[in-house]
């Protein structure tokens, strides 16, 4: 399954991102935040860091990179759009995904392991976890998720929330760690399922996150 | 030329955790008369237009595209003109 | 339009105020000077003596010392000299590292010091064609009792997070004590670690007349005008030191840069020649020593320098050290590929002077020729003879056995456990991202780091350490130790030690005993580094620690690496299972 | 009660990253008569005081001390009455 990985200026998870889609089967290329056609690829993926420096607000100018138009119609045409921590960030700006990011109830970045809870068992970023409770790590400073009240209650009615913090770091509304738009194919998370896929590192709960997706795509699931 | 300054702050619906944080260490400083604090951003843009009414414009446009987050903040501005010159 | 605030005055009057005393240059310096120019320096050529003959620039009082670091062993591929120093860790991979101080600067203003440090030092491996995989620190404040020194924890930590988390560099370990001595005068420390394949080593020289000399990164404003005169002064607490604008660093901008800079030496090796980071004394430093190394001359062109600010005289255009330059020379002929590179990528880049062969240090600005320096006799300031003398109180101390009377174990553990020198740290590192590039293996709470190289079954284990008490009771012995704990806690991990780096932070040289710690804490850690075959290859070196005439404790940092063949056999501190054994080994 | 607002720029000789970052988005974005743009923040502070001169006072006091990074940032402020009860 072709894979692109956006990388904006600033973006810095680029690399670990296309290295944990490689291990997991995926063919990922690294595209350019100045392309304009993602007509070639199955899935896209936008990676964490601080495009344009996080300045503004997280995501905010990376909104208007070139391939964003291309990112909104990959969304359209009902493709598979994964944004994570900064990736996150730009898809609630550019409107794919409802809600924003602020800063951390207790401002400051924060590097840790965190248990998440699976909300939504039956997604494409779900279906292949056996356990509802999963250990990933997060790092970030705004990862603090907003979203008012009656599009929160709308979320949960459709059950678009798809992850929610065990223990919550970061002041979020309703625990929420990742989202889904109504259709279920574009999909934001602030923790880091790409740190971790190697036993090596410490931790193999993202495995499952990516299998789910290639799972969903109808692709023969196999660790290298 | 005209100088744009613009004043964001959340809407008052939304929470500001800055802002509480910020009341709260002023308290512990002994501070004790400060009721509520609230952070924004400002900005100061210089820019070139034909005449006021498309400067207004312009910085209404930019401002709502991106220099606010529509779903949560707001913002009103000044315009000052910068060149007093008598027009060539 | 700005102008300068500074008025700059003729020879005549440089000579008659005796500015020069007041930009750190000795009366025998300027007697020399306008013996060897055989005229009166003018303003310019002034700053330019003060900058490149600071301490902090050209090391001249701590040159004999440094000089008895024993630094070359089999895997050596580069030594002290360069930005940074090189190992050969097989497979024709390499392991760059070096340590760097930021501490007046981030005394003064904690969050900026710190970021702009690590900055710096990320520019120093990159600058030698390695990339960046991991950043280390080492910090000294006084006791956490107090306002002020809280926010100075809390902006250094910020700053060291905001700066390495951004640039997408992991803040993989480090170490933090607190003591009075370090209540004035913070020491803030960082190390970096990069990797790289041997043939994309790049070193920092002119070579080649007529080679074109590139600016590239940020542009040039009034940031940290006399940094580097500044970090080599004596802080009093009485005084507010005339602060200079503060450099504020930009991750965003380094990330540009960094990753430009990598792609150019990657696609590009063959036309370029040398790259070296602008740092203390910026544009000045870089560019003498560039031209120095390779035993050329050099002539700059200021007007062409890309400029932040308006009105800026060659005074403040060689000595700003504003954050984000480098300075790359590239072969004649094959400029545009550079500056076509780095302009794709948004980056400033202007060819701004070239490479001769009349060994002359020469800046033209606005059509004049504004110095015109003999470079050897620039870049090879005087080597003053320090005195040195064993501190009275290593003679006085009561060398008898202290017996500490301990009748309730609890009670004494808690006390331990509850100084913050002891306690754990990770309320404070959890802000840096010790994870990112997926690499880390063991993170911050072990007793060293480990990241593994991707595509082999290596790994390199980091760490820093000192402790500063040890050479206050023992210069010598206390060097010997810090080298020993930080083999210690890169074999805990299973790594072989292979080198060091250092960052010597000492209060004034001019003081004999100093001089004496200086000289008998490099030789602990010379002994040391050779009994463990972990040559020193890069370091620092950060004096006049002192506030108000008292100096810090003699405060040698050891940055250590380790090699791991097998990643796979990496250890870990934890205990594993019950009813394990437990053993004390050791002394 | 009065509200003090306040807003807080870099010193001119500071860089500002951020601003340099939005003015290039902004030019991308196709606002091309944009020459500068600086980002700043902007704080409301709702404070009691016996009067005038001590509110200007305290606000001077805690903004120089909490709210603004005196080697890099520089401010001005408004104070505003807002309550226009006859004292008791
Ligand atoms: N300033 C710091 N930055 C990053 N990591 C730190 C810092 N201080 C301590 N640590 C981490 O905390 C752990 C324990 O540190 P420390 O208490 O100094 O250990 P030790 O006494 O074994 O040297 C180490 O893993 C170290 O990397």
């Amino acid at each position: 399954m072709k894979a692109a990985v956006i990388t904006f200026p600033g973006s810095n998870c680029d690399l670990d991102l296309f290295h944990a889609l490689a291990d997991l089967d995926f063919e990922p290329t690294v595209v350019s935040a100045q392309t304009t056609d993602l007509s070639n690829y199955d899935a896209i993926f936008l990676p964490g860091g601080f495009s344009y420096g996080d300045y503004l607000r997280s995501g905010a100018i990376a909104r208007f990179a070139p391939v964003m138009a291309a990112v909104s119609q990959a969304a359209a045409d009902g493709k598979i759009v994964v944004g994570i921590c900064n990736g996150f960030q730009i898809l609630t700006e550019a409107g794919l995904l409802p809600g924003q990011l602020f800063g951390n109830e207790q401002p400051g970045f924060i590097c840790d392991e965190v248990d998440l809870l699976i909300d939504n068992s039956n997604t494409t970023y779900t279906n292949a976890y056996a356990d509802s409770r999963i250990k990933i790590p997060i790092a970030h400073g705004e990862g603090n998720y907003y979203v008012d009240s009656a599009t929160l209650a709308e979320m949960e009615a459709n059950h678009q929330i798809v992850f929610r913090y065990a223990d919550n770091p970061n002041g979020s509304v309703a625990n929420i760690a990742g989202v889904m738009n109504l259709a279920g194919n574009v999909f934001g998370m602030m923790p880091h399922p790409e740190r971790a896929v190697d036993a090596i590192t410490g931790n193999t709960d993202g495995q499952p996150f990516f299998k789910s997706i290639l799972q969903t795509l109808g692709m023969a699931v196999g660790r290298k | 030329m005209y100088t744009a300054k613009i004043y964001v702050t959340y809407k008052p619906s939304i929470v500001d955790p800055q802002g509480e944080v910020i009341q709260a260490a002023l308290q512990r400083m002994n501070y004790q008369g400060i009721s509520s604090v609230t952070q924004g951003k400002y900005f100061e843009v210089n820019l070139a237009a034909p005449n006021v009414a498309a400067a207004k414009n312009e910085v209404a446009n930019f401002t709502d595209a991106l220099l606010i987050n529509q779903n949560t903040e707001t913002y009103r501005f000044e315009l000052v003109s910068t060149d007093d010159e008598v027009q060539a | 339009m700005t102008t300068s605030r500074l008025k700059e005055l003729t020879p005549q009057q440089i000579l008659d105020s005796k500015l020069y005393l007041q930009w750190g240059l000795t009366e025998e310096e300027y007697q020399l000077i306008v013996t060897e120019l055989d005229r009166l320096p003018n303003f310019t050529e002034t700053g330019i003596f003060s900058g490149m003959w600071s301490e902090h620039v050209s090391y001249k009082k701590s040159k004999a010392v440094l000089r008895k670091f024993w630094s070359q062993n089999e895997r050596v591929l580069q030594g002290p000299g360069e930005g940074a120093g090189i190992l050969d860790i097989g497979d024709h991979q390499a392991v760059v590292f070096k340590a760097e101080s930021h501490n007046h600067p981030s005394f003064v203003e904690p969050y900026e010091g710190a970021a702009t440090g690590v900055g710096g030092i990320l520019r120093d491996i990159f600058s030698m064609g390695a990339q960046p995989i991991a950043v280390l620190d080492s910090l000294r404040f006084g006791e956490l009792n107090n306002a002020h020194t809280k926010h100075l924890v809390d902006g250094v930590v910020a700053g060291i997070a905001g700066y390495g988390n951004a640039i997408g560099i992991p803040t993989v370990g480090g170490e933090m004590a607190f003591d009075d001595v370090y209540a004035g005068n913070p020491l803030v420390n960082v190390m970096a670690v990069g990797l790289m394949d041997q043939a994309t080593m790049q070193v920092g020289q002119a070579k080649g007349v007529g080679n074109a000399i590139i600016y590239v990164g940020a542009k040039t404003g009034r940031d940290g005008m006399n940094g580097a005169s500044f970090a080599s002064a004596e802080f009093s607490s009485q005084e507010k030191a005339d602060r200079a604008a503060v450099q504020v660093g930009d991750p965003f901008l380094e990330k540009l840069v960094m990753d430009t800079t990598l792609m150019a030496i990657r696609d590009h090796a063959d036309i370029i020649v040398g790259i070296q980071d602008m740092g203390a004394a910026g544009l000045l430093s870089s560019s003498a020593e560039m031209a120095d190394k390779a035993g050329m001359g050099i002539e700059l062109n200021l007007d062409l320098v890309p400029q932040r600010e308006t009105g800026m005289i060659p005074y403040e255009l060689m000595l700003s050290e504003s954050q984000e330059r480098m300075l790359l020379v590239v072969k004649a002929g094959q400029e545009s590929k550079i500056l076509d590179l780095f302009r794709e990528n948004n980056l400033d880049a202007q060819m701004i002077g070239t490479v001769t062969d009349n060994g002359r240090y020469v800046l033209n600005f606005q059509d004049k020729v504004v110095a015109d320096l003999p470079l050897r006799f620039l870049t090879h300031p005087l080597e003053p003879k320090l005195a040195e003398q064993k501190p009275k109180r290593l003679e006085n101390f009561i060398k008898s056995q202290y017996q500490p009377d301990v009748s309730d174990l609890t009670a004494t553990i808690k006390q331990l456990i509850g100084q913050t020198t002891i306690a754990s740290k990770a309320s404070l590192f959890r802000h840096f991202d010790s994870m990112v590039r997926a690499d880390t293996v063991i993170k911050p709470g072990g007793d060293a780091s480990l990241v593994r190289i991707r595509g082999t079954k290596k790994a390199l284990a980091m760490t820093t350490d000192v402790n500063g008490r040890y050479l206050y009771l023992d210069p010598k012995k206390g060097g010997q130790m810090a080298v020993a704990e930080a083999a210690r806690n890169i074999v805990a991990t299973g790594a072989l030690p292979i080198g060091i780096t250092d960052c010597l932070n000492f209060g004034s040289p001019d003081n004999p005993e100093v001089y004496y710690e200086l000289n008998q804490a490099v030789a602990g850690i010379n002994s040391m580094a050779k009994l463990l075959n972990t040559p020193v290859i890069s370091g620092n070196v950060s004096l006049y620690n002192e506030t108000d005439g008292q100096p810090i404790y003699p405060t040698p940092m050891i940055g250590m690496v380790g090699l791991l063949a097998d990643v796979e056999q990496a250890l870990t501190i934890g205990f594993k299972k019950a009813s394990d054994l437990i053993y004390l080994v050791g002394a």
